[in-house]
């Protein structure tokens, strides 16, 4: 199998404190990829030290099977990989088209951006509608779009998802699935960070457990849906 | 206990809350859900006197509580949680607690030297039942940890624990779930319904529905500030326009 | 060993001025850039009392209630503004008050200053040697140190850390901030009042030049150094840093130097800020409470 | 009535030196989110960085001694933010506005070991103003509301039409985000301070040539930017401006009724006002 | 926390060790707690020169009482606060009986104290506020009182016939106190003051307060302002085209003023305390000046600088190396006295007198003025 994403054995935390003792997953391309466990089990680190806001201590991060480990963020989103933080994670002080334009620093060249948004205003008429409002004052859902169209702005090969639908209401997570998953089939590749994991474990295809900031579990996400110890340790009844 | 009469409220123009009229029935426990942005929040935030309303009129147990400065409410008997949990990082989970009784004596700059033995009393008191809780809640070991050095599921806990020390008549819990994992969420609900037990009575907003439908006697439904519908949970649950602008197919 | 006694004067003198400034900064998280006014009030109301011939000890009384009035004016900005702002508004309060010293001259004789300030006379017993006075400023402090101390560890003290921790938090449990705010505020500039006092009697003489921002500065970073919300970090910051200004008056170093030297310890002054800011933000003594 | 258009004018003309002032302020504020307590001292750098220049031994002419001392400036305003302000980026905005107020002290007597306390000035030769409706303008004057019409009108358009300023906008609202949307966020605050400097330098030179140059010349001057800001409103760039005219006016003006002694009162009042006037903002959080 | 202690004690352990230990006595020590930092910085330099001048000519001459005489300077960073600390520290450390104490009248007032508690003899050579030596028998002054300063530039107004004068003056205890003179004695003489400007030092800017001062165009306006101050308001006024008479103290009394000002100074006249030049010690001194400084720019109150220590080093000489030996003498040594501001002798208030003169700027020198 390919390899997509490639992490092993990486050592991460912040400052002194150690979040993550060694961590390796892989993600093959066009996967959707789940990763659950409970709080302070390191899966927010584990995507912010992917994605490069932290420098990992030890282990390697290969995305094509070059090396990325210490590479700073910006240069990671220009080689496809995007990352969308959990809560806050649109600038609302800038317009909707402001937060698309800047979505698409990395393709540089004007035109470019300009072409990429009209795909995006296809796509999200919604956005359309709104371009000229201060993100900040649009509705959770439409926040949630945004969010999800600001990092689809540059075609990602890969996209890190942090906690979808935290805050979110059931309808709206619902169409965030739906959007999540067409967007993987056009070839787009997720890594998802989930903490009521049933409806991401439905749609993943692979699934990890992290606990403690150590790997605990590997399995399609049906199998860990169905995996008693999954189901009484970490999802509840 | 609670009642709202033409209850508004707008920001910039956009109606958060808008004429909203309901009354909590004497259920334990009551949810309050809705689409994001649909004024849920704002709705507690009036409550709680921590936004004043812009029409409209709020009663607690039969008294007008509009107007009233959010302490004023707090000391009244309403206590509340927040969406993102809003416990006091650098003091420890003790002081955490101790905080929360309303008008202690030694909050008073004059009592500190005319009345130290009153003082001393309700402390050793406060000292008692705050262990009993933390207990309760299962951070006893944690006690003497600042509160920042805490998980975030334990801060939410920290915060419920909290919220009864203050020995209130009702707690509004806005989001008690979000972003715990589900093992905690367990552990939160059952301590709900040991609360309830004790007689204490919930206003809770939530997204997870499971929590919703298997704690509360009552729920309304806020969309775009208005309240579309309230019901049991089982006939929320079938409500076709509770469909259509919440819970989806 | 005069110079000794002198020394250990100021810096008694400056842990009452940095223990105020702690309850305020420290444990209550109001930034008070302009605290040197209330030291200033209570140096010159006292003065201004007792050149009059009113007893010393009607004069720190009404000394300290003036500071208190005075604190309890200004904090009512700090109903509307939070930290950095607030931080810049209480600057700007300072340098108020003290172009009031400057200008009302027929009150304060302006840049006069006020000379022959009497030495403090406490229930007939008389503060004029040094050793008194040291005795005087040690006993004042300690009495500080001990009503400070009952405030923090009481009820009350732990309101006012609620107030610095989260506000929102402290409202929702019922709790007026703005009365904390206040009396932290009150207290506060009391204590800076008491500080003052001692300093205006002790040296005799005041004038505007003595309650500039230079001196708030001092204290501020008294504080940081001692490491801010502790019970002795005042004391430590303040015998630092006391100790550290006035021993480089030992370096027997040629006079033409001394141009360069004072502006070569300020620049230590603010480059310690920085640093302590960096890389010890707590200060030689931690705040007590398990941290990670 | 020579004499109130005269006070007028002169409003006018310090009004223009807090607003150029502000803006550079209010461009770290915006970017970094704290007030930079030690910009008066980027200022005072400035100014006498261009007397370094203009002074023997080298003794260049004002044009050409304009451009080192700019570099100079900017290179300043940089190393601050790489040795004192960088390290705190995560730090809450007190901490910095410590930070900014050492730096601030640091700076000044830093100026005072060098070029001692006493006022120094450019050296040119005083003319007499130019009398128009009986106000006197100088040269230096004109070329201070020209000066600071050419700079807002600048950084506007490049905070809102050039994507580095949009990106400064983005940075502003999300250091975080604006990483990992694929923004140089290094280059981004890189390139505010080398604004904000080059403000400073600027700004400092014309307040110099207009009067003279002393240590303590940015740091009073900085606190009535201050209250141009919030008069104008944090982070607008208009805004900016009309505060510091506003600011200006009323200490020229306010000094023809009361004393001359509280002048500098004028500003730290108008402030003081202005913050109780505005609508209490009661439970926001800081951060 | 215990290793924090530990620092202080090794740092209270340092200080005392660095403390000079008491060596025997091989020279006269006189203390000089004197502004070598901080806003008056500047006058500081100048007064160090000509005292340094005075010690080496009376060494040169066997020094005073068989021994050498040395200056301990103590830089009193030009704040009353420091010069509290500075004398104190000469005193007890250094246990001189006789101090030259800090020039700006604030900061010597604050510092007179201490050294009337310890009965150790305070000089001053330049402070000129009336009530500089009330602080007790120990505190002398060898330069003017503003009495007799204020009065001066009152007559000067009179005799040019302004009768109605603003005055502007920098918001100080110098600036102040000469204000307060200046005003009894002119309107008791039936003058008018039409506005009363004080401002603050170090500014970089006075428009604002001159045109505030020059409202209602008056032919004169009374200045009393400093060196660096006066040269940034005379400078402004002349780009201003204000069209007046200025008319200054003693303090804006220096080339430096000229230096910086220019021609914006062309014309100014203000009045200053006088002694001859022309007398044999002058001459005497200004070639000194010469010959150790290389020019003739001989700072403003240097003289009385020179003065001063001549006195100290006559009174050590007769009285003894005491405190109250060198108190009691120098009322003796300062009888009739001329050094080369002239007569010394001392009043009852331990002040001496002078004369007025007035000066004027003519062509960027300083000369005197003549109707």
């Amino acid at each position: 199998m390919v390899t997509l994403l490639e992490v092993k054995d990486v050592y991460s935390g912040y400052g002194k404190i150690e979040v993550l003792h060694g961590v390796s997953i892989h993600i093959a391309p066009r996967e959707i990829v789940c990763i659950i466990g409970p709080n302070g089990s390191g899966k927010s680190t584990l995507l912010k030290t992917i994605v490069g806001l932290i420098k990992p201590k030890k282990g390697s991060i290969r995305f094509f099977g070059s090396e990325i480990s210490g590479k700073d963020p910006e240069e990671k989103v220009r080689m496809g990989i995007s990352y969308i933080p959990q809560g806050r994670n649109i600038f609302p002080t800038l317009t909707v088209m402001e937060n698309l334009e800047m979505g698409g620093t990395p393709l540089g060249d004007p035109s470019r951006i300009e072409m990429a948004i009209r795909e995006i205003f296809e796509r999200y008429p919604i956005l359309n509608k709104r371009k000229k409002m201060k993100a900040g004052s649009l509705s959770g859902g439409e926040k949630q779009v945004l969010a999800l169209a600001r990092a689809s702005m540059i075609k990602p090969k890969l996209i890190l998802l942090d906690e979808p639908s935290l805050g979110l209401a059931p309808k709206v997570i619902d169409e965030m699935y739906r959007q999540i998953n067409s967007i993987n089939q056009e070839g787009a590749t997720f890594l998802i960070v989930e903490q009521n994991a049933r409806k991401a474990l439905r749609l993943a295809h692979r699934a990890y457990v992290l606990d403690l900031g150590l790997n605990r579990l590997e399995d399609t996400g049906e199998g860990l849906l169905n995996n008693e110890e999954v189901k009484h340790l970490y999802l509840g009844r | 206990m609670i009642e709202t009469r033409g209850l508004s409220k707008s920001f910039g123009g956009i109606q958060a809350v808008s004429n909203c009229t309901f009354a909590l029935k004497d259920h334990a426990i009551t949810g309050l859900i809705g689409p994001n942005g649909s004024g849920k929040t704002t709705l507690f935030n009036l409550i709680t006197g921590f936004i004043p309303p812009d029409r409209g009129e709020i009663y607690f147990k039969g008294k007008r509580i509009d107007g009233l400065l959010p302490h004023e409410v707090a000391i009244g008997g309403i206590v509340r949680t927040f969406q993102i949990t809003r416990v006091l990082p650098r003091m420890t989970v003790m002081e955490n607690m101790l905080i929360a009784p309303p008008r202690q004596t030694g909050e008073k700059f004059r009592s500190l030297w005319f009345n130290p033995k009153t003082i001393r009393k309700e402390e050793r008191e406060n000292r008692k039942k705050a262990l009993e809780l933390i207990d309760l809640v299962g951070l006893s070991h944690l006690k003497d940890q600042f509160a920042q050095n805490l998980s975030y599921g334990q801060q939410k806990l920290l915060e419920l624990a909290r919220g009864l020390m203050a020995n209130p008549s009702m707690i509004l819990l806005d989001e008690p779930t979000a972003g715990i994992n589900p093992i905690m969420i367990r552990t939160i609900m059952e301590l709900i319904t040991k609360m309830k037990e004790w007689g204490m009575v919930f206003f809770i907003i939530e997204h997870n529905m499971d929590v919703i439908i298997e704690l509360c006697g009552w729920i309304f439904v806020l969309d775009n500030g208005e309240k579309i519908a309230e019901g049991r949970p089982k006939e929320i649950q079938n409500n076709p326009r509770v469909i259509e602008a919440y819970l989806g197919i | 060993m005069d110079l000794f006694l002198h020394l250990w004067v100021m810096i008694f003198i400056y842990t009452i001025f940095a223990m105020s400034l702690n309850l305020e900064m420290g444990y209550t998280g109001l930034f008070n850039f302009g605290h040197v006014a209330f030291f200033g009030i209570g140096a010159y109301v006292s003065a201004l009392l007792t050149l009059h011939q009113v007893p010393f000890e009607f004069a720190l009384v009404a000394a300290l209630l003036a500071a208190g009035l005075l604190g309890f004016l200004l904090s009512i900005p700090s109903l509307r503004l939070r930290g950095d702002t607030f931080g810049i508004a209480t600057l700007g309060f300072g340098e108020i008050i003290r172009m009031v010293f400057q200008n009302e001259v027929w009150l304060t004789k302006g840049p006069m200053g006020l000379p022959g300030i009497p030495k403090p006379v406490l229930f007939s017993y008389r503060f004029a040697t040094l050793p008194q006075y040291l005795l005087l400023t040690l006993g004042f402090s300690v009495l500080t140190f001990l009503v400070l101390r009952i405030i923090i560890r009481s009820p009350l003290g732990r309101a006012f850390k609620a107030v610095r921790e989260d506000e929102v938090a402290a409202v929702a449990l019922g709790k007026n901030i703005f009365h904390f705010r206040i009396k932290s505020f009150v207290i506060g500039s009391v204590l800076a009042g008491l500080a003052g006092t001692l300093w205006g009697h002790y040296t005799t003489f005041i004038s505007p030049g003595d309650f500039t921002l230079l001196e708030t500065i001092l204290v501020l970073l008294i504080v940081v150094l001692g490491g801010k919300g502790t019970e002795l970090g005042p004391l430590v910051g303040a015998v630092v840093l006391i100790f550290f200004q006035e021993s480089l008056r030992f370096l027997r170093l040629p006079a033409e130097w001394s141009r360069y030297l004072a502006p070569l310890q300020q620049m230590i002054f603010g480059s310690l800020l920085i640093f302590l800011m960096i890389y010890r933000p707590e200060g030689l003594l931690r705040e007590k409470g398990a941290g990670r | 009535m020579t004499f109130l258009l005269q006070s007028i004018f002169n409003g006018l003309l310090a009004g223009c030196i807090y607003a150029l002032f502000a803006m550079g302020l209010t461009l770290i504020y915006g970017v970094l989110n704290f007030v930079n307590f030690a910009h008066g001292e980027l200022i005072m750098w400035g100014a006498y960085f261009l007397y370094l220049f203009m002074e023997s031994p080298l003794g260049l002419p004002l044009p050409i001694a304009l451009i080192p001392a700019l570099c100079l400036t900017i290179l300043l305003g940089l190393s601050m933010d790489r040795f004192a302000f960088k390290p705190l980026r995560q730090a809450n905005r007190l901490t910095l506005l410590i930070t900014a107020l050492g730096l601030s002290f640091f700076l000044r007597n830093g100026a005072q070991l060098f070029w001692g306390a006493e006022l120094r000035t450019y050296g040119f030769e005083i003319k007499r103003g130019w009398k128009i409706f009986n106000i006197s303008i100088t040269t230096n004057q004109i070329a201070i509301i020209l000066t600071t019409l050419v700079c807002i009108a600048v950084v506007y358009l490049l905070l809102h039409r050039s994507r580095i300023g949009k990106s400064m906008r983005a940075v502003s609202d999300n250091l975080e985000l604006a990483r990992v949307a694929g923004i140089n966020t290094r280059r981004t605050i890189r390139f505010a301070w080398i604004m904000s400097s080059s403000l400073a330098c600027i700004g400092g030179i014309l307040l110099a040539l207009d009067t003279n140059l002393q240590p303590g010349m940015g740091m009073i001057n900085l606190v009535k930017a201050f209250a141009a800001i919030l008069l104008g409103g944090v982070g607008n760039i208009w805004g900016a401006l009309l505060g510091g005219i506003v600011i200006g006016f009323a200490e020229n003006l306010g000094v023809l009724i009361i004393s001359t002694g509280y002048k500098d009162a004028i500003a730290f009042g108008i402030m003081v006002l202005l913050l109780l006037l505005k609508p209490p903002i009661l439970y926001g959080s800081q951060d | 926390m215990k290793k924090i202690f530990y620092v202080l004690f090794t740092l209270l352990g340092v200080s005392l060790i660095l403390a000079p230990v008491a060596k025997a006595q091989d020279t006269y020590k006189i203390g000089a707690a004197i502004a070598l930092s901080g806003s008056i910085a500047v006058y500081g330099e100048g007064f160090k020169k000509a005292i340094d001048l005075a010690t080496e000519e009376i060494n040169g001459k066997g020094g005073a009482k068989g021994k050498k005489i040395e200056i301990l300077y103590e830089d009193n960073k030009s704040t009353p606060k420091d010069c509290v600390t500075a004398v104190r520290k000469l005193i007890t450390v250094d246990k001189v009986p006789v101090i030259i104490g800090p020039a700006a009248s604030s900061n010597f007032m604050a510092a007179a104290p201490v050294a009337q508690e310890s009965k150790v003899v305070m000089l001053s050579a330049q402070g000129a506020a009336p009530a500089l030596t009330k602080a007790g028998e120990y505190i002398f002054r060898v330069f003017p009182s503003d009495v007799l300063q204020g009065k001066g530039i009152s007559d000067l107004c009179l005799q040019l016939k302004y009768m109605e004068v603003p005055i502007m003056y920098v918001n100080n205890d110098w600036g102040l106190g000469l204000k307060n003179v200046f005003v009894e004695n002119f309107k008791k003489a039936g003058g008018k003051v039409t506005d009363e400007i004080p401002y603050d030092e170090k500014k970089t800017d006075y428009r604002t307060e001159l045109i505030r001062a020059t409202k209602g165009n008056p032919k004169a306006v009374v200045n009393l302002t400093y060196i660096v101050e006066g040269s940034v308001m005379f400078k402004q006024a002349y780009e201003m085209g204000i069209n007046t008479q200025w008319i200054c103290g003693s303090a804006a009394k220096a080339p430096k003023l000229v230096e910086l000002a220019g021609k914006a100074v062309e014309g100014i006249i203000g009045t200053y305390p006088v002694f001859s030049q022309e007398t044999k010690d002058y001459q005497a001194f200004r070639s000194l000046w010469m010959k150790k400084y290389g020019d003739a720019k001989i700072p403003i109150f240097g003289e009385y600088n020179y003065d001063m220590v001549h006195l100290i080093a006559r009174a050590i000489d007769q009285g003894g190396y005491t405190s109250d030996g060198i108190r009691k003498a120098l009322f003796e040594v300062a009888k009739g006295y001329r050094g080369v501001t002239g007569d010394k002798t001392f009043d009852q208030d331990r002040g001496v007198g002078s004369e007025y003169g007035v000066w004027t700027v003519k062509d960027g020198q300083i000369i005197d003025y003549k109707k």
